[in-house]
């Protein structure tokens, strides 16, 4: 509802998609993604889309987070870029 | 009921050799069988062919229309007295060639012969198609067909030279086709309608010059690559290592007559002499055509090679006919229409020889021909008859078609187009002489038997066309009234009274 | 200035994240970081529609006793909302159909890494 | 009573297969496959049904789901259009999935059921596209669709995954693409139903958010039409997916994504103003002409028969989408004719890859030579009727929606269109013939020691789709003009 708290959001999530893909530890990356995808979460919270925000909590940010680490699990950790 | 009977004539025509393709493929393990066939279905054509004589001669023409193949063309057969014509010619030669090919084949006992046979039938289905063809799709429909069908025969001996040159004939005529399809959706769009009409569908409307240019050149490119106008014609020597009959069917009666067909279909048909006039078109066709006969013949006098040289020359007497087209003049028209008939039997013999020579013999190059007419008398008497004819003396019906030719130019005014006439008339005759010397007044070389002739199978026909020759000469008329129905199409192309 | 940055500041952030994703497929050359990518990439979509269905001084599509049902402006459109939930449930599937071929990628060729890949296919 | 539900059934069918085909598993080892097959034979059936519904009372058929009215709830819409594309996409599939029968156990051991269940997810998504009326279900449907897509592609051979790993990249810009342009849409238009933002869109001028809606909906749909400059994952997809994987989704996949162009610009938005206020008709041409061109030079290089198909469809999607830019009647005409007439050409083709795979083990063009034409008559003569077809020779169903190309053309004076279709023409004879020559010219290798091949062609199961479809190849070309009359004009939108 306040914009000063969007904003904070909003870079926030600039911030954690720049990391996710910055970083070369897949697996900090992994944990990057989710909490971009946390955040994304939040936002819609504070955008009054409470239901948008529980499903992308669970689905987006719990799935694509136990996704990511299944697969760095059953792959590797390095990352050239 | 007969007037049933004729009304579905053209399409049974057309369909006869296609249906006996199966039946040949299917006997490819019994060549009498196969033969059979084969000369049945030849038979049935021309019978077939013949059958619609009578109401085109009373003038009129037969329609049937098949089906829709687009939107306002029909997939439709219409035939007129040019159209019958080239029919009467196209069919009428099959038969003997393919007593020609059975004895050919066996005797060289090549491989492959059911092809070749099955091919040989599709071929005459899609050039049936082609002279009936009532619309310009339906002619390129036919058309295309022809160029497929002929392929295999162009690569029969399926070496690398043949690939070669059947890779150079499908690049040319696919091209073609194309330019043909470009060049008729033009001419729908404008018009609304391919139907052929005599005097031509372009003329009298009142259409973009340049573009009516670039149509015609698209046209000419079109037509040209099967009735091998100069910068089109290098596939037709090169196909020259198909068999002979082969070489006989693409020279004589399929695939360069269709293409002159064309050029007489495009010229009084599509365009029209009016148009063609008005927009400097035939000049365009004259110079192409002109040139072709020239260099052509000059090129011939230098082959060594039988079938090469007997190649050259006939890319040189296609394009008299495109040139006798161009002139405009009725005489023009006559002599041209009159030239595919006889250069028809004219070559069809000359190559008939060349065959039988190579077969029976092996011999295909002019300096192992000396003495060749002790041995062979019947097929080198046929030669000299043949090669009398092209170079256009009496009593041989190249003369008759040659004198309309010239009397055409002298109507048309184009004194070039005569001097071409003529001068190619002294080159034919340059080059057919040292044959002629060569095989009746040059010694034998040493240790040769004489070996006496081919098989009946081979100079029967070649003796039959020969004659055909000469008494096509004597009677226009004989048999299947060609002279009549020359001017019959010439006066609806023209608007004039037809037998000058 | 602050009107500006008011008025559109969750349509820049928007941008600039579509375009962060979209780097992030095209141009990184490990397979996983491209998933990411896509990731943000499919968020920031969605984020875009929610936003677009946002009211200022509107509430959640509840009905709330103390707002009248009748005054559209008093709640927020729940349309975006449920197309939303498809669209996220939708990408995490298209994010899992990624993750079974990236392990059977390193199961066949044992690299994560576009170029080495390649290599490898040849 | 099933006259009004036979629109919902199409996918319901398909989807409810996808669930039975791993639950049958248990049954015999047959079950899948005949599952597969029963629910296209009823696809077919119910889309059959539904074309000559709307065809014979002249009306499309609107089927509310659950009965909530547009435009709150969603609607299913067979027009002749879509009941058109909805046929065509299940026949080619009853077709394929015959073929297929012995190929996907052999090629793909051990995962037919995967196999058929994604089969069936693809046509339960592709057959939503095309019946619904709602922007959003169809970007679901078509990321069900694509997700079935991806994973179809990436049961193949090793290098599969990679190929499907890129689609899967691209293809979710696209979507994503799709997306973002129906959102912008939504956001000035306010709603997602078809028939209602058409009715907005076409009586008042777009604004700018409305123009970047439709250029992002084009993007992205070009993106899964392979498109010229967004064709990338196309290639390697086809080539290294399965045999039948491949000759299912080369003849529909990318159709669907034109239909969704054509529905999108001449439905959607007000077709006048796309043709000449913002020239998207234009690019789009552009891009088809430059992709026919682009197409058939790769397809020349190719030493791989299935990778010289996937070039050449990349630039047979050019003519669709050059029939689409020249947004009149005959190009209408010509991008539908030649969706169908291309959809059975590359069925017959890939499928003949598939027998060819099975019989030599590959599909490399070095490994043909002309003992096929002794082992393999009927399947060569086949591939030779289909190639024709491809090149566009008359009277085959090819030559004549590239005639109605040049006649749409030139009607507009555009002789450039026509110098590149026949440019493109050329390149499509001169890579046909080259694969023609091997298989009945080029001589074995050290065919003098051997005694001639055997006849040794594919099992009849694999033979008789091959031959029917090429067969039909003359049929659409000699009926072309009955199909245009009675199929494709009543699909014409109201304007033209």
């Amino acid at each position: 509802m306040n914009w000063k708290i969007e904003i904070v959001l909003y870079l926030l999530l600039l911030a954690n998609a720049l990391l996710a893909l910055g970083v070369r530890n897949l697996l900090a990356a992994a944990v990057a993604a989710t909490a971009f995808t946390f955040t994304v979460a939040l936002l819609f919270l504070s955008m009054g889309a409470i239901d948008v925000g529980f499903t992308e909590a669970v689905v987006g940010a719990g799935i694509v987070g136990v996704y990511f680490i299944a697969a760095i699990c059953q792959t590797t950790r390095k990352s050239r870029d | 009921m007969p007037e049933n009977w004729i009304a579905h004539a053209p399409f049974l025509a057309v369909l006869v050799s296609l249906a006996a393709t199966p039946l040949i493929l299917l006997a490819s393990r019994r060549p009498n069988l196969r033969e059979f066939w084969t000369l049945l279905a030849a038979a049935v054509k021309f019978g077939l062919v013949l059958s619609l004589l009578p109401a085109v001669r009373a003038g009129g023409t037969v329609e049937q229309t098949l089906l829709t193949l687009a939107p306002g063309i029909s997939l439709g057969f219409r035939v007129d007295a040019f159209g019958l014509y080239f029919a009467l010619i196209a069919s009428g030669l099959w038969i003997l060639t393919s007593f020609y090919s059975i004895g050919y084949m066996r005797g060289n006992s090549e491989e492959k012969q059911t092809r070749y046979f099955a091919s040989f039938a599709v071929s005459l289905s899609a050039t049936i198609g082609i002279a009936f063809a009532g619309n310009l799709l339906t002619f390129i429909l036919f058309y295309e067909l022809l160029t497929l069908a002929t392929y295999p025969l162009v690569i029969h001996k399926e070496n690398r030279e043949a690939i070669r040159a059947g890779r150079q004939y499908l690049a040319f005529a696919l091209s073609a086709g194309l330019l043909l399809v470009v060049g008729s959706a033009w001419i729908y769009a404008q018009t609304g309608s391919l139907e052929f009409e005599a005097g031509g569908m372009l003329s009298g409307g009142d259409h973009p010059a340049g573009m009516m240019r670039v149509v015609f050149m698209m046209f000419l490119a079109g037509v040209g690559v099967k009735s091998g106008i100069m910068p089109l014609h290098s596939w037709l020597p090169a196909a020259m290592v198909a068999p002979t009959p082969v070489s006989a069917l693409l020279h004589a009666v399929a695939v360069v007559k269709s293409g002159v067909f064309g050029v007489i279909r495009m010229v009084g048909f599509v365009f029209g002499p009016e148009a063609m006039g008005a927009y400097g078109l035939n000049l365009v066709l004259a110079v192409f055509a002109g040139v072709t006969v020239i260099l052509a013949s000059l090129i011939a006098f230098q082959q060594t090679n039988l079938k090469k040289r007997l190649a050259y020359s006939t890319v040189a007497h296609l394009s008299y006919v495109a040139l006798g087209a161009a002139l405009l003049t009725q005489a023009g028209f006559t002599g041209a229409i009159l030239h595919i008939s006889a250069h028809a039997t004219m070559k069809i013999t000359l190559f008939f020889c060349a065959g039988a020579i190579y077969v029976h013999t092996h011999k295909s190059e002019i300096g192992e021909l000396d003495g060749i007419g002790r041995s062979m008398p019947w097929t080198m008497g046929a030669f000299i008859i043949g090669s009398l004819g092209l170079a256009g003396l009496p009593p041989i019906n190249g003369f008759l078609s040659k004198w309309f030719l010239l009397q055409g130019s002298l109507d048309a005014g184009l004194l070039a187009a005569m001097g071409v006439f003529l001068l190619s008339g002294l080159l034919n005759a340059a080059y057919f002489f040292p044959i002629i010397m060569r095989a009746f007044f040059r010694p034998s070389p040493a240790g040769e038997k004489p070996f006496g002739e081919a098989s009946p199978f081979m100079v029967v026909p070649l003796c039959l066309t020969a004659f055909l020759s000469v008494a096509l000469f004597l009677f226009p008329n004989l048999f299947v009234n060609l002279y009549d129905l020359a001017g019959l199409a010439v006066s609806g192309i023209t608007g004039g009274e037809g037998t000058p | 200035m602050v009107d500006f940055i008011h008025d559109n500041y969750a349509y820049w952030a928007i941008m600039l994240l579509l375009v962060i994703g979209l780097y992030g497929m095209l141009m990184k050359k490990n397979l996983i970081k491209k998933l990411i990518g896509m990731v943000i990439f499919q968020n920031s979509i969605i984020i875009l529609f929610v936003t677009a269905a946002y009211k200022w001084g509107a509430t959640v599509p509840v009905v709330d006793p103390g707002r009248s049902t009748d005054e559209i402006a008093n709640y927020l459109n729940p349309l975006p909302h449920t197309l939303m939930l498809t669209a996220i449930v939708v990408g995490v599937a298209i994010v899992g159909v990624g993750f079974a071929i990236v392990i059977s990628i390193y199961r066949n060729f044992q690299t994560l890494e576009e170029p080495e890949l390649l290599e490898r296919m040849k | 009573m099933t006259g009004d539900h036979s629109v919902v059934l199409i996918p319901v069918i398909f989807f409810t297969a996808a669930l039975l085909v791993p639950l049958c598993r248990r049954g015999s080892r047959r079950w899948p496959y005949w599952v597969a097959l029963v629910s296209s034979l009823l696809g077919v059936a119910a889309s059959g049904e539904a074309l000559w519904r709307t065809l014979s009372t002249g009306e499309a058929i609107h089927y509310h789901l659950a009965g909530w009215r547009p435009p709150m709830g969603i609607e299913l819409i067979a027009d002749p259009l879509s009941a058109f594309f909805c046929l065509l996409i299940t026949v080619v599939t009853v077709f394929v999935l015959w073929h297929g029968r012995s190929l996907v156990e052999s090629e793909t051991p051990g995962k037919a059921v995967p196999f058929y269940s994604c089969v069936m997810l693809l046509l339960g998504g592709l057959s939503g596209i095309l019946l619904t009326g709602d922007l959003f279900n169809l970007y679901v449907f078509l990321e069900i669709s694509s997700i079935a897509g991806y994973a179809l592609v990436a049961i193949g051979d090793k290098r599969a995954p990679v190929a499907s790993f890129r689609y899967l990249i691209l293809g979710t810009i696209g979507a994503s693409l799709y997306l973002l342009g129906v959102g912008f849409l939504f956001m000035t238009v306010g709603s997602l139903n078809m028939g209602d933002i058409a009715s907005v869109l076409q009586t008042r001028a777009m604004s700018p958010v409305e123009i970047s809606a439709l250029l992002l909906i084009v993007l992205g749909i070009g993106v899964k039409m392979a498109l010229f400059p967004l064709h990338g994952w196309l290639v390697d997809a086809y080539t290294h997916a399965s045999s039948t994987a491949t000759s299912l989704i080369a003849p529909i996949g990318t159709k669907v994504a034109a239909y969704v162009l054509i529905r999108a610009l001449f439905y959607l938005f007000d077709t006048d103003l796309v043709r000449e206020g913002i020239p998207v008709m234009n690019a789009l041409a552009v891009m088809g002409a430059v992709g026919m061109l682009w197409g058939g030079v790769l397809a020349m290089a190719q030493t791989d028969l299935k990778r010289m198909l996937a070039f050449s469809s990349v630039g047979h999607v050019g003519y669709i989408a050059l029939g689409i830019g020249l947004a009149s009647p005959l190009g209408f005409i010509a991008a539908v004719l030649h969706t169908l007439n291309h959809s059975v050409m590359k069925a017959v083709l890939f499928l003949i890859c598939g027998s060819l795979r099975q019989k030599l083990g590959d599909n490399a063009l070095d490994s043909m030579n002309n003992s096929l034409r002794l082992r393999m008559p009927w399947t060569m003569a086949a591939f030779t009727l289909a190639a024709i077809s491809m090149i566009g020779l008359p009277p085959t169903a090819g030559f004549f929606s590239k005639w109605y190309l040049v006649l749409g053309s030139l009607e507009q004076g555009k002789w450039h269109w026509v110098i590149v279709i026949v440019l493109s023409s050329l390149f499509s004879v001169v890579y046909f013939f080259r694969v023609l020559e091997r298989v009945y010219l080029r001589p074995q290798e050290g065919a003098e020691e051997e005694p001639a091949p055997a006849r040794d062609e594919s099992r009849p199961s694999m033979l008789a789709p091959v031959l029917i479809l090429s067969a039909s190849l003359l049929l659409l070309g000699l009926g072309n003009v009955m199909i245009v009359n009675h199929l494709i004009r009543p699909m014409l939108p109201a304007g033209f």
